[in-house]
């Protein structure tokens, strides 16, 4: 068991985890919480995939790993996007919950 | 002498790591707050080891960075908490 | 080297353990606290994997920015957590999501066993990049990332712009233009004071070092800015500065400056040196610096205000 | 004189590393909140100074060794300030 194997394999994990937390918890932070994780597992197996790659004098392959970097930003951004979202969506609703139950029920989401 | 200095790096990851379970355990959210600011620490104290130890470039750099931003969350844990308390009185 | 395969059990189950906590914690406040964890170990992951650039990225951007984003929300949304009760799964839907999750984690890491040998490498096309184009650019990852890839790069930096809109235009119409909430509300103790007046200068330093040893050793625009970004953040959370109105002049120039230099300077590429976004030979190493300068710029002003959130009060004047 | 300094440098990374563990066992087995920051701190200020320490000798060169020390004062500085903020938070007692 190599270190990039077992990184890829605890990325792999990751995914899995913040999979099921994503669909699961009904409170929108901590689904974006959850769907953060699903992404660094992702970027860890880019991680191995550099590693793996190294070729040329470089201990690493060095375009996954600036892949890497870029997505580490675009998913903060995204994240604060989402952020954003969810807090507006609370202000107006009252609600802080994504369960669809709450949402259909007569009086759930009445400031629509 | 490089070996000697892995071996305090595992040591000091290894307590470190140990300390974490009061991140489990709590009770409250400052002890949480405690342990993650001993897995900062104890993490730039490995990485310079380990930095000297296998000359990988750039490493202690991130040390750097790491200890930059050691307060960091702390700060925003502590707003939080404050602001949870109502207006503070100096 | 025998205690190196140790750590890297160690390090490997704690991010899984650690993960599992801000999956199951029972508060938000103590999951996001197991976040900010998470994203410094990931941070040594990196390290193992030779890859102190993404190291230091994690660390700035994917653990602390971002748990600093989660925590204001979080203080945000509690205002108003008198309204409907969580709902708990029942327990079919936590088995059946259990089964899922485990079969997708399960196949890729199949597909991590079954990866071809030899594996495919890009790596020299990187090489070629660093000692071409991007002539004297000892940092790979900054030759892919000004060089090889440039016009990703030119591209994630207008969707950090997209997403400042995004964030602003979500506030109310009758805010626009004015100031985002304070990052805190009340009067700082003095130690806070302190802790930001030194840390402050002292991390504009080490940012603007990373950003500059990023050409020939780890670091670059992306980390440097990062680093800034979060001692304007400092400065905000121990409200020495309150975030800026959204209609500041400087602000919205400052964000542009990145993407805007690295669109021209890749039109004159078209022009001088024959093709979109090449760089003349011989001066690309200080074009590519200039470049980046304004990038830090741009991600310096921009993270912060991605945290800061939509503008809240009705601009006064 | 390199030998002497070697010692040094082995001598001041145990008693570092030393400072870890009893930081920890602190965090872990103290009975309450302030005397496990009290722990925390002797963790950080002494742990990770030793450590810092220790290695100076082992610096490459000035810029190497500066970061070192930029390091350490960091950590104080952060350290000190953040368990005031943190002791303040617990006094105040509602959490």
């Amino acid at each position: 068991m190599t270190p990039s194997v077992l990184a890829g394999l605890t990325g792999a994990a990751l995914v899995g985890l913040g999979l099921y937390g994503l669909i699961l918890h009904p409170h929108p932070l901590r689904k974006l919480l959850a769907f953060n994780l699903i992404g660094s597992g992702v970027f860890l197996v880019f991680g191995i995939v550099a590693r793996r790659g190294a070729a040329a004098g470089f201990r690493f392959d060095p375009v996954p790993q600036a892949m890497v970097i870029t997505g580490i930003v675009v998913a903060f951004a995204a994240s604060a996007i989402a952020v954003a979202l969810i807090l507006r969506l609370s202000m107006q609703s009252r609600n802080v919950t994504l369960d669809a139950e709450v949402w259909t029920r007569p009086n759930g989401g009445d400031a629509t | 002498m490089n070996e000697l200095l892995l071996g305090a790096a595992g040591l000091i990851v290894l307590t470190v790591a140990v300390g974490l379970a009061r991140i489990l355990r709590g009770p409250t959210d400052v002890e949480r707050l405690m342990a993650v600011q001993l897995l900062g620490t104890g993490g730039i104290a490995a990485l310079l080891l380990i930095a000297y130890a296998t000359n990988v470039p750039g490493v202690e750099d991130v040390a750097l960075g790491l200890a930059l931003l050691a307060p960091f969350a702390t700060i925003a844990f502590i707003n939080l908490l404050d602001a949870d308390q109502g207006d503070a009185e100096i | 080297m025998s205690v190196l395969p140790v750590l890297d059990v160690v390090l490997a189950s704690l991010v899984i353990g650690v993960a599992l906590f801000t999956i199951t914690a029972r508060d938000l406040f103590a999951s996001v606290v197991g976040y900010v964890a998470y994203g410094l170990l990931l941070a040594f992951v990196w390290i193992r994997l030779y890859a102190p650039d993404v190291a230091l990225t994690e660390a700035a951007v994917g653990s602390g920015v971002t748990g600093v984003l989660l925590i204001t929300a979080g203080k945000r949304l509690g205002a108003l957590k008198n309204a409907a009760p969580e709902m708990r799964p029942g327990l079919s839907l936590k088995i059946l999501t259990g089964v899922l999750a485990t079969l997708v984690a399960g196949a890729l890491g199949a597909a991590i066993l079954m990866l071809p040998d030899p594996p495919p490498s890009l790596a020299p096309e990187a090489a070629a990049a660093a000692s071409g184009a991007g002539a004297g650019l000892k940092n790979p990852i900054t030759a892919v990332l000004m060089s090889y890839r440039s016009f990703d790069t030119m591209l994630e930096k207008i969707v950090l712009i997209l997403a400042v809109v995004g964030v602003w235009s979500v506030g109310a119409d009758k805010a626009w233009g004015g100031a985002p909430a304070p990052l805190r509300q009340s009067r700082p103790y003095a130690p806070m004071v302190l802790l930001a007046q030194t840390l402050a200068p002292v991390g504009v330093l080490i940012g603007i070092h990373i950003f500059w040893t990023g050409a020939d050793a780890p670091g670059g625009a992306f980390q440097g800015g990062a680093l800034l970004a979060a001692m304007w953040m400092v400065t905000m959370m121990a409200r020495l500065a309150g975030p800026p109105r959204i209609d500041a002049q400087w602000l919205r120039m400052a964000m542009v400056a990145g993407p805007a230099v690295f669109l021209v300077t890749g039109l004159a590429g078209g022009v001088l040196a024959g093709s979109f976004f090449a760089y003349p030979p011989g001066i690309a190493k200080p074009v590519i610096l200039a470049i980046e300068g304004f990038m830090v710029l741009s991600i310096a002003t921009a993270l912060p205000m991605l945290v800061a959130g939509p503008p809240s009060e009705r601009p006064d004047q | 004189m390199t030998t002497l300094l070697e010692l040094f440098s082995v001598a001041a990374i145990s008693v570092g590393a030393f400072f870890f563990f009893a930081g920890t066992v602190g965090l872990l087995r103290f009975p309450d909140s302030l005397t496990r920051l009290h722990a925390l701190t002797k963790a950080d200020n002494l742990g990770l100074g030793l450590v810092a320490l220790g290695l100076l000798p082992r610096a490459d060169n000035t810029l190497s060794a500066l970061k070192l020390i930029v390091i350490w004062a960091l950590v104080l500085l952060s350290g000190a300030s953040t368990a005031q903020l943190i002791g303040r938070a617990l006094r105040r007692g509602r959490k």
